[in-house]
Order: C-alpha cells, then sequence, then structure tokens
C-alpha cells in the first residue's frame, strides 16, 4: 500500500466515524444519546488534561475542579437569564486564570509538586462549591439549569443537545489539533521531553508550562460549561477528586500524550461501565479489572500498543534506510 | 472501533421496549445509590424491594400478575443517576422507584412526570414535594413533617432556650437543619452553635468541644448512624449533659450497637424504625434479618413499603395501567389491617407527600422506650 | 485553654491512624516510586478478612493471624507481584493509575461479596477511657498511637541497625551500585512491601473498631494519608508520623477555630504553604536534581 | 576583532569543592576555541555556567560586551548563545525536520504568530536546508530515535545551528562518533565557521578533532586555566604535557 491510499484510507475512516457520530444516534433512544453526550463532554475535558500532561509532561489533580467551575459559572449565568455562549466564555477566561496563578508555586520546586498543588486546590473547590450558599446553593445544587437556544433552534431535547455536544466536540477537536501541531505543541512535547534541552533551544519552559496548564484547565472550564445544561442540575458532589482522578484515568488508559487518546479513554470511562452494568453488582469490579489489565498490558494506554506496533515498523524502516544513507556519507566524506 | 461501540449502542437501544402483555410480570424499575457515598442507603433501600418482591410474587402476584424488579446504580452521582432513569424510562416501566439522594430525585423527576411515570422516591428533602410534579411520592416524612414536631418537643417537653446543631453536610443533613432552624426561630429558640460535620468523619472531639463552650439546653444531633454513634461517643468522654435529641438516624437500634453505654438518653422522633412496637414492623424485620444477615435502617423500610405502595394503588384500580397508578396513590389511604405489607396505616395526600404515626422515643439502657406518640393526622 | 488540650490529645490520636497508614506510603515510594492510591482500601480490607475467619468459627486470635498472613499474602506479595512489577518500569503514572482502580475494584469487591453495612468490630485494646492530663483519652487511640511510634521505632531501628535494612537502604536508594556490591535488590523491594501489608494489616486491626469495618472507610483514610506523607516529606518514615499527627491535629485546631465548613480546607493550605517553602516536606530530603 | 565572549573570574562550588575556580577568557569573532582537560577538571561546569545552567559562584559573563550572567538559559539562545550536551540530546518522537524547526522557533515571531501563525514557523526551507548541509536528506522525516547514534549526533550539533547563533559552544561533538561521521562532522563545522563567520567553544577529548579544528586551545586542570594558546604552543607546552598529554 503506497502512504497516499494509506493517507485516503485514513481520512476516509475518519469521515465515516464523523458520519456515524452524526447520523446514527438520530434512532437512538434519550438514554443512548445521553451517554453519547456525557462522552462527548468528558472527551473534552480529557482532552485538556491531555494537553497538560500528555503534551506538556504536568500532572494535574485539578482537572475535575475546572470542570465544576465551568460547571457553576454556566448554572449560575444562565439561570439568571444570561446566554450560555457567555457563560462559555467566562469560564474560559475564569479556568484559564485560575490555571495559570495555580501554576506559579509548582513552577518553584520541581515538577511533580504541581500534581499536590492541584490536589489541594481540587479540594478547596469542592468546599467551595458546598459552602457558599449564596454563589453555588451549596449541597442543594442548582436545578433547571436552561439549555441554551442556537441560531434560533431550542436544544432542550436529547438529540439536539446531543449535537451542541458533538459540535463544541468538534470545535474543540479542531483548536486542539492546530494548537499541537503549531510551534507550541512541538514546544509542550519538548519541555515534556527533556526541559534542559528545551531551555537551551531559546525555549520559554516556564512561559510554555503555564500555558499548557492554563489552557487544558479552560478546556476543563469547556467541557463544565456543556456538564450543566446536559445533567440541567449540578451538586459539588460530582466535582470532588474522584473526578479528577477519572479524568486522569481516562487520559492515561487512552493513551497519554496521543492526539486520539482522550477519546478512547472518555469511550472507556462512559461507555465501559453501561455496557457491563448486564453484570448487575459486578460491573465497576469488572471496570476496574479491565482497566488493571489493560495497563498492565499497555501501560501507555491503548494508543500505546498502537504506537509500539508503528514504531516497531518504522525502526524496521529506518534501519533498512541506514544501510542506504550509509555510503552515501562515506563516499561524501 | 467506533463504529463498535455504535453498534453495541444501538442494541442495547433496540432490546428496550418490551410492551405491558396480559399475564407478563409487571415491570418495575429501581434506580439507587448502590455504590458511592450512598452505597449504605441504597443498598437498604435495594434489599428491602427485594424482599417485597419476593413476598408479593410468593402470594401470586398483584392482580395474578408477578413483579420484576431491575436495579441500576447511580453511583450517588445525579448525574449518572440521570441516564439511569433515563434508561429505566426507555424500558417503559410500570413504576419507577428511587433514586434516595434528593439532589439525584430533583434531576430525574422531571424526566418521570414528562414520561408520566409514577415515582416512589427516598428522598427526604423538604423541597421535593413541593414543585408540584403529579408523579412524585415519598416513601417516608418529608423533613417539612419531622422536623416541626422536633422542635415542639424541645420546646414543649425540654422548655430549652438555646440550642446547638450539629448536621452531617449533605442534603439530607443540610435539609434537616434549615427546616429546623427555621422552626427554632418561630419557638423564639437560639442556635446556640451550628455545627456542620463530614460524611465519615471520625474524630468529634472539636465538634463537641465547640459545644461544650456554647453551653446549650439540649443538642439537635443530624447525622449518619455511625457518626452519630462516633459523636455519642465523645459528647459521653467530653461531658456534655444536655439532652440529646434527634431523628431515626439518631436512635436506631444500629447507633446503640456501636455506641453502647454513651447511646443511653438520647431521644428522636423516629417515623419508620425497625424498633417500633408494632407487630407487623416486628414481623418485617425478623423477615429481612433472616434473608439478609444485618438489621436495616429505614432505608430497608422505605424501599419494602415502595413495593406495597404498588400493590395497592393497583389492586385500588383494579388494572395495571402505569399512567393510573399517581391518580391512584394521590388521596389513598392504605390500612395495614388489610395490607400487611404496609406496616402501618398511611395515607399519601395530593403532593405525595405521607402521613402516618410517628413516635418519640428515648434509649434507655440500650433499648428504644417509646415516649410518646404522634398520632397520625387523619 | 483546657479546650486546646482536649483539642490536641484528640488530634494526635486521630492523627496517629494518618501516621501509620502514611508510613506504607513513604516505604513504597521509597524502594519501588508507587504511589499507591489504594493504601486506604489496603487498610480497610484485613478486618473484613479477619471478619469472614470469625463468620467461619474461627477464634479472634487465630483469625487475626489468619488476616494479617493473607494480607502479606494478597496485598504484599501479589500487589507486587502482579501489578507493580509489570508496571514499574514504564514510570509513576500508569501504575498510580492502576492503583487506583484496584481500590474501585477492592471497594466493590468487599461491598458485594460482604455487605454495603458498616459492621462492628472487635477491639484487641479493651473500650473504654483512661485519664491523661486529666482528659479523657480512650484506650483504642492510645493503641493506635502506640503502634504508629512502636512501627516507627522498629523500622528506623531495622533499617539503621541491622544489615539487612543496611541493604534495604542501598536498594532504595541506589539500586543499580547496590546490585553492583551484591544487595539481593528485589527481594529488599519485595520486603518492604511484605512490610507495608503487614502494617496495614496491623493498623487495620487498631483502627477498625473506631471506623468500622465498611467498604468505604478506606476513603477517607487513604486520602488523609496521602496528605500526610506529602506534609512530612514522601521520603521518610519519620516524616510520615509527623506529617500524620499534624494533619490530625490541625484538622481539629481547624475545625475549632476556623470553621467547621472548612475544616478540610486547612490542611490543604497547610500543603501548599509548605510546598511552597519546604517542598521536600516537613522531614524529608531534598532530592536531587539533575542536570 | 571584537571579543564576542568575555569570561571573567568564574568560579562555582558545590559544598566544599571547587568546581570552577577563577577562569577567565575571551573568545573572538570567527574564532574556533577548543576547550580540553582531563575529565572533572571543570569543563562541564564552566560551560554550564556560562549558559545559565548553573549560577556561578562569582565572576562575570559578557557576550557582545553586555553582562549575562544570571540570565536563563533560553534568554541568553535568544541573544545567539547556543550550545550541545555531552549526551546525546535530540527529541526522539519528534521527526529530523521537526527537531530542527522546534530549535529554530523561538527566533522567529512572538508567542501569537508562533500559535496562529504557519504550523513550521517559516523554517521548513532552512530546516530542508540545515538537513541537506548536514547530509541528513532521506532521513528528514524519520523519527529521531529511529536513527544511528553518529545520525543523530549530527542532528544534535546541526540543532545548535538553527536559530543562526553567533556563538555556539559545543560539548564533546565527537563523543561516540564513528571514523567516517566524525571527518563528516569536522568538516561541516569548519564550513559553517566559514560560510556563516559563527564562533565556537568546543570541548572535547578527541585530540586530533581538536588540533585540527581549533584555531586556539584552551587547557583546564582542577579548575583552573593552564594553558591558552595556538594547538601547535598548547602541545608543546610542557605544563600541558605533565597534567593532561603526558597520561
Amino acid at each position: 500500500m503506497s502512504a497516499a491510499t494509506k493517507k485516503y484510507l485514513r481520512i476516509a475512516f475518519g469521515l465515516a466515524v464523523i458520519a456515524a457520530l452524526i447520523f446514527v444516534p438520530m434512532n437512538f433512544n434519550r438514554y443512548g444519546l445521553f451517554i453519547l453526550s456525557q462522552w462527548a463532554v468528558m472527551t473534552i475535558a480529557a482532552m485538556g488534561l491531555n494537553l497538560t500532561l500528555g503534551y506538556a509532561g504536568q500532572v494535574s489533580l485539578a482537572q475535575g475542579a475546572f470542570v465544576g467551575i465551568g460547571a457553576y459559572t454556566a448554572a449560575i449565568m444562565t439561570t439568571q437569564g444570561l446566554p450560555l455562549i457567555g457563560a462559555l466564555g467566562v469560564s474560559i477566561v475564569l479556568c484559564f486564570a485560575i490555571g495559570w496563578l495555580l501554576g506559579y508555586p509548582a513552577l518553584r520546586v520541581q515538577h511533580h509538586y504541581l500534581a499536590f498543588v492541584t490536589l489541594a486546590f481540587s479540594t478547596l473547590a469542592f468546599l467551595v462549591f458546598r459552602n457558599e450558599d449564596w454563589l453555588t446553593k451549596g449541597i442543594y445544587g442548582i436545578s433547571n439549569i436552561p439549555r441554551p437556544h442556537l441560531f434560533g433552534f431550542a436544544t432542550n431535547k436529547p438529540l439536539p443537545f446531543y449535537y451542541v455536544c458533538l459540535g463544541s466536540l468538534g470545535i474543540v477537536s479542531l483548536a486542539v489539533w492546530w494548537l499541537i501541531r503549531s510551534p507550541w505543541g512541538r514546544a509542550f512535547v519538548a519541555l515534556r521531553e527533556n526541559p534542559i534541552r528545551a531551555l537551551s533551544l531559546g525555549i520559554d519552559t516556564r512561559r510554555y508550562t503555564l500555558m499548557a496548564f492554563a489552557i487544558g484547565s479552560a478546556l476543563g472550564g469547556v467541557a463544565g460549561t456543556l456538564y450543566a445544561p446536559l445533567t440541567q442540575y449540578i451538586d459539588p458532589v460530582p466535582f470532588n477528586l474522584s473526578l479528577s482522578l477519572d479524568l486522569l484515568m481516562m487520559v492515561i488508559v487512552g493513551g497519554s500524550g496521543f492526539y486520539f487518546g482522550p477519546f478512547l479513554g472518555a469511550m472507556i470511562a462512559v461507555l465501559l461501565p453501561e455496557w457491563l452494568r448486564f453484570t448487575q453488582g459486578y460491573y465497576l469490579m469488572l471496570y476496574a479489572l479491565a482497566v488493571i489489565l489493560l495497563l498492565i498490558y499497555s501501560p501507555t494506554g491503548i494508543l500505546g500498543i498502537l504506537d509500539r506496533y508503528l514504531t516497531e515498523r518504522r525502526t524496521k524502516a529506518a534501519s533498512a534506510l541506514r544501510e542506504v544513507a550509509k555510503p552515501k556519507l562515506e563516499t561524501a566524506a | 472501533m467506533k463504529s463498535k461501540i455504535i453498534a453495541g449502542l444501538m442494541l442495547a437501544a433496540l432490546s428496550g421496549g418490551a410492551a405491558f402483555a396480559q399475564g407478563a410480570p409487571i415491570k418495575i424499575a429501581d434506580v439507587a445509590e448502590l455504590s458511592g457515598g450512598g452505597a449504605t442507603v441504597g443498598n437498604n433501600w435495594k434489599n428491602g424491594i427485594d424482599l417485597a418482591v419476593e413476598e408479593v410474587n410468593a402470594k401470586g402476584g398483584v392482580l395474578g400478575r408477578k413483579l420484576e424488579v431491575s436495579h441500576a446504580d447511580s453511583q450517588s452521582n445525579p448525574g449518572i443517576a440521570r441516564a439511569q432513569v433515563q434508561k429505566a424510562l426507555d424500558g417503559e416501566p410500570y413504576v419507577l422507584l428511587g433514586p434516595g439522594y434528593s439532589g439525584s430525585v430533583k434531576v430525574t423527576a422531571p424526566l418521570a412526570a414528562e414520561a408520566e411515570i409514577t415515582q416512589i422516591m427516598g428522598g427526604e428533602a423538604a423541597e421535593l414535594t413541593q414543585g408540584g410534579n403529579k408523579y412524585l411520592f415519598r416513601t417516608s416524612f418529608g423533613q417539612q413533617s419531622s422536623m416541626p414536631k422536633v422542635a415542639k418537643y424541645i420546646n414543649d417537653e425540654l422548655k430549652a432556650k438555646s440550642v446547638a446543631i450539629v448536621w452531617v453536610n449533605n442534603d439530607f443533613g443540610k435539609g434537616g437543619r434549615d427546616v429546623i432552624t427555621k422552626e427554632f426561630a418561630k419557638y423564639n429558640i437560639k442556635v446556640a452553635a451550628d455545627l456542620s460535620t463530614e460524611a465519615g468523619q471520625a474524630d468529634f472531639a472539636a465538634d463537641v468541644s465547640k459545644i461544650k463552650a456554647a453551653a446549650p439546653d439540649a443538642v439537635f444531633v443530624y447525622v449518619n448512624e455511625e457518626e452519630s454513634a462516633r459523636m455519642l461517643k465523645e459528647l459521653k468522654r467530653q461531658g456534655v449533659t444536655a439532652p440529646l435529641i434527634g431523628e431515626t438516624t439518631l436512635v436506631g437500634q444500629k447507633v446503640v450497637e456501636l455506641a453502647g453505654d454513651a447511646a443511653n438518653g438520647a431521644r428522636g422522633h423516629v417515623g419508620l424504625t425497625t424498633d417500633a412496637p408494632v407487630d407487623l414492623v416486628k414481623a418485617f424485620r425478623e423477615k429481612f434479618v433472616k434473608k439478609y444477615n444485618y438489621v436495616p435502617d429505614h432505608n430497608g423500610i422505605k424501599g419494602y413499603l415502595a413495593i406495597y405502595m404498588v400493590k395497592a394503588a393497583t389492586e385500588k384500580m383494579g388494572k395495571v395501567d402505569p399512567k393510573g397508578v399517581a391518580n391512584a396513590l394521590h388521596g389513598l389511604t392504605i390500612k395495614a389491617a388489610q395490607e400487611p405489607g404496609i406496616l402501618m396505616d398511611v395515607t399519601f395526600d395530593e403532593k405525595g407527600d405521607i402521613d402516618r404515626q410517628g413516635f418519640l422515643v428515648e434509649i434507655v439502657d440500650g433499648k428504644q422506650v417509646i415516649k410518646q406518640v404522634l398520632p397520625k393526622l387523619n | 485553654m483546657s479546650n486546646l488540650l482536649d483539642l490536641l490529645v484528640a488530634g494526635l490520636a486521630t492523627g496517629a491512624i494518618y501516621a501509620i497508614v502514611a508510613v506504607g506510603f513513604t516505604l513504597l515510594w521509597q524502594t519501588s516510586q508507587t504511589i499507591n492510591f489504594a493504601q486506604g482500601e489496603f487498610v480497610m480490607l484485613p478486618a473484613f478478612l479477619m471478619l469472614a475467619a470469625m463468620h467461619a468459627g474461627v477464634p479472634f486470635w487465630l483469625a487475626i493471624i489468619f488476616g494479617i498472613l493473607l494480607s502479606m499474602l494478597l496485598l504484599g506479595l501479589g500487589f507486587k507481584m502482579l501489578l507493580v512489577d509489570p508496571m514499574l518500569r514504564h514510570g509513576v503514572l500508569p501504575l498510580a493509575i492502576a492503583t487506583m482502580a484496584l481500590a474501585i475494584g477492592i471497594k466493590e469487591a468487599v461491598k458485594q461479596f460482604f455487605s454495603a453495612e458498616a459492621s462492628p468490630f472487635p477491639s484487641i485494646v479493651p473500650a473504654g477511657d483512661i485519664s491523661v492530663f486529666g482528659r479523657l483519652v480512650s484506650l483504642q487511640s492510645l493503641g493506635v498511637l502506640a503502634l504508629a511510634i512502636s512501627a516507627v521505632v522498629a523500622l528506623t531501628l531495622l533499617l539503621n541497625r541491622t544489615s539487612l535494612g543496611h541493604q534495604m537502604q542501598a536498594a532504595a536508594q541506589n539500586p543499580t551500585v547496590a546490585r553492583i556490591i551484591g544487595v539481593p535488590v528485589e527481594r529488599m523491594i519485595l520486603l518492604t512491601f511484605l512490610i507495608n501489608a503487614f502494617l496495614v494489616a496491623l493498623a487495620s486491626l487498631l483502627i477498625t473498631p473506631i471506623y468500622l469495618a465498611k467498604f468505604s472507610s478506606g476513603e477517607v483514610l487513604g486520602q488523609a494519608a496521602f496528605i500526610a506523607a506529602i506534609v512530612g516529606g514522601f521520603n521518610q518514615v519519620r516524616g510520615a508520623i509527623a506529617g500524620g499527627l499534624l494533619i490530625g491535629v490541625v484538622d481539629n485546631l481547624a475545625a475549632a477555630y476556623v470553621s467547621t465548613q472548612y475544616r478540610a480546607a486547612v490542611p490543604m493550605l497547610l500543603l501548599i504553604v509548605i510546598i511552597l517553602f519546604r517542598p521536600q516536606g516537613l522531614l524529608g530530603r531534598p532530592e536531587e536534581r539533575t542536570v | 576583532m571584537s571579543a564576542v565572549l568575555e569570561v571573567s573570574g568564574i568560579k562555582k562550588s558545590f559544598g566544599g569543592i571547587t568546581a570552577v575556580d577563577g577562569v577567565s577568557f575571551d573568545v573572538h569573532e570567527g574564532e574556533i576555541l577548543g576547550l580540553i582537560g582531563p575529565n572533572g577538571c571543570g569543563k562541564s561546569t564552566l560551560f554550564n555556567c556560562i549558559l545559565g545552567q548553573l549560577t556561578p559562584s562569582g565572576g562575570e559573563v559578557k557576550v557582545d560586551g553586555k553582562v549575562v550572567t544570571g540570565l536563563r538559559p533560553s534568554e541568553l539562545n535568544k541573544l545567539g548563545v547556543s550550545r550541545t550536551f555531552q549526551l546525546l540530546q535530540v527529541f526522539p518522537k519528534l521527526s529530523v525536520r521537526e527537531n530542527l524547526i522546534l530549535a529554530g522557533q523561538e527566533h522567529q515571531g512572538n508567542m501569537a504568530s508562533r500559535l496562529f501563525g504557519p504550523s513550521d514557523a517559516g523554517l521548513s526551507g532552512a530546516a530542508d536546508q540545515m538537513i541537506g548541509f548536514f547530509k541528513l536528506d532521506h532521513l528528514a522525516t524519520e523519527q529521531a530515535g529511529g536513527l544511528s547514534y553518529g545520525q543523530q549526533k549530527l542532528l544534535d550539533v546541526a540543532m545548535a545551528f538553527m536559530g543562526g547563533p553567533r556563538l555556539v559552544l559545543l560539548d564533546e561533538p565527537a563523543g561516540g562518533v564513528n571514523l567516517t561521521m566524525l571527518g563528516d562532522l569536522k568538516e561541516r563545522l569548519a564550513a559553517i565557521n566559514r560560510e556563516k563567520r559563527a564562533t565556537f567553544v568546543v570541548i572535547e577529548h578527541n585530540m586530533e578533532f581538536v588540533m585540527s579544528l581549533c584555531t586556539r586551545v584552551m587547557v583546564m586542570a582542577e579548575g583552573k586555566v593552564l594553558a591558552m594558546g595556538k594547538p601547535n604552543e598548547v602541545r608543546a607546552n610542557p605544563a600541558v604535557i605533565e597534567a593532561y598529554l603526558g597520561h
């Protein structure tokens, strides 16, 4: 198969998946649509974390808290009659700014301390959601969160709102794709792989680290902004540390640092338990077991399996190339 | 990969929706907190349901048809509760049971109402039945009916002028705390200390020392059973002598078991308790312990009652009509003499709230002693 | 003032519980860079193993021995061979995530095969209180504190005074060099896993009468112990004890003097402050930076 | 000739051990200064002090007459000071071309243009030129990790030149490179030096390499400068022979 055919095959496959995501759910019941919407929302949050962790190599245990900040921003603003799109803007700015500020102390010290700082932040955020009744209605939560009207269409039915989630996922995917193939994305990889070398090449690792963390956090906010109108009710409990850990699991299980990792990871985390529900009380046990076995088999996640296979092939190809290149260099010298 | 998943989802979607054929089992869907923070609540509820379904089916079912109940786990998370209720409703159940957490009820009640399916839930928050939802029913007193009784007792019998409130910071605890604080205001009772505690908290030294410093005339304790027991021990250790008042969660058998001597003297209002001096309740408790090997809390009774509510309403209609259940339940009085499974006479009002006998009890020498019977209102 | 003493004593008692759980955290981190998010569940499980044995009619003392041995087999040997060994060389994170999944699995299994109810658990320390400086303290709390301190003393003696301990330290600090000078590094690492399993089983025995045997009781414990380990210094056994006691006391003082609603916030702020000013933890050694 | 790099009195001690003890020297434009000395004599530490990787305990570094002591490595790089490391430091998961673009991108535009502008920061042409210059054609789209050691070493050195530096500090560029590749590398370095008037400081153990490439050689021993001069002079210096070449 030539490289061009392979490329077309890949594009065709991608288009088929996108078409399936658009057309197949039209026949789904409300439950199926809700689960798929949840998958789209969690994928967005996991993509943010993948940027922070997978590309820039910073461990964040606060992604769930940023989803919470986004969700509360959306819930508070839209129940006051403000448009969701405005809430989206506020969420992004807020999460970006908080992410930036949180990153500072972590930069003073070795990089795994960012994990500890974010762990603390996660707990603090939960306490604020729960205790500041005047703003968040505390433990009672905010109910009757409206779904938006977009371009004159009401999206309160499951299918239109699924398209809102899917569309948002599409936009975020494009933006992230743009980001990681821009010089920024290259700089993120550089500071994950070898910060000292990156520094010697003029890459301002501090600024890029903060940027990666802030942008990743902002995507958490985007996911939250969608989560609130999806469930139409939020309370503090879903945004505690375990959501952050779940998101971390999604990124690792999907394949940290792979563009499509979060899509697969969110699928495992959201859909696998649903498929396993037929086993009744055993479903979470089996889910945990599946995750453990997968990680033992491939600690680099699902896409790590694929990557291993591709690397093997590429190494073979490269050594073949080297054989060809060698005589040339020798004659040149 | 993705297409496989979609195919899987489609299969799942298609396998839903079976019709109500005559003679086929009546399908009831339960969504409860089977894992996560509310797992104890949810599993009690589930076990109560299973026990009742077994009994009903052993006696020939409802109108000659067996009951068939499916349980789904909400993981104590409103978002997942919503998905599971959606799934249950897509399967067109006869009745929806659960969830138990008030937040999860709030997020799912509009869905059930839209599908015109009756929802019998375990939530106790006051506001749940105040939104005009015609399809939502309680299985126990809402806090708006239990708390005034406690406040009245504190005012009339204890003549307390200042009270310390200890509550668990979840929707159950906060709900009770908010209602009783309003009631105290009516009686001009001062809240001397207002202490929030965490679910699963092990160390109550700081909370009790604050109570001690506030020196209230009485202490109102509204936390879960395990924390109640720890709280009682610490109160005893620090020598707090003010009377302790609570709800089922303070004076249940489980608390006595865990707290030992420290539980003596605790008093509380009890709506549903396995310790009630009612023969049917005692019989229920024996059956439950025999099947599950532990003494249920009030959530176990709630689940059990939910099934008998369905039975009574269906028998009243004389047919299995999912849209009619809610109507049949409104204004219905179920007498224990006719339907022993309901344990005590109960009446449902137009809002879905419950009216039933209640008790004020005190722990004396490790036993619940009924101090006062609070009669059914009508 | 007397109030403050009450709080300190109670805080130390709770802190001792966190400390004993945190010790294992630091041990596993030192020898094998394992962050065990299931540590709380590791403490929850042995009590159920003992309860199961007792339900089968085994006397309490025998159930304890059975529980400890089975824990060492499952949570020590099994954990290391089945989960840690295959994943260790792939870095800290995948293993940490796998232990998170393990935590879910253990919780669910206990709930499913045992019960979602909290069961009481017999105490080997007699119930009741004794007076310390005029305050009543439960004997159980004192038992935990005593165990925590003796565990550290024993571990410190083992590590610093015996050749086995020196070998363990060598294996932890520089496995490559240790291997060259003939230290059986693998066996030393296995030993720390067994010690951790022994400690959590012991902790389970002492803590469960207070926390009750419940599938979810590991959540609070695991998180508190993790924070205690960070505060105290991840790479020092002593640090874990100091961190645990400090978190216990700070939590109580926060509830008494700051706000009960925000009591959990104060240890977190403490954590951030410590990271800013003493990132290696209170008693930790600074980790060497490689250029 | 003006001094591109002026180092005066640089000191660095770790605890009680003084690794670099008052080293001073100048490097002029277009020069290739060789830096030799036995292992542990402080060469790499000196590099790290000059480049901001380590903060010197004393002394001053000037680039083009401007004091740069205490600047971060990335800031120094922006001023036109580039380096390679003793150990191979390419990014194995990026392709050869990507590695080179990465090495140059921070010298193009600003943060915004690097985000919203073209993915290659306009450097594809320059990268391909560099690839051609170091004879790495055919390998442009290969992952750097899949290359042979010598090829990676060439890439590593090539990366140091992507930002168009005035001054390049090379830490053992010849280490581990086989003979054929070595000649090639030396020839390429000499060519860059000629064509771009780039100034080099080279740490190297391979005497043959140093003596034939460098215009001047500085010898260090025990953290101090032992000798400085033309390759031939240094080779003939008895102190150097005693301390270093004699072994």
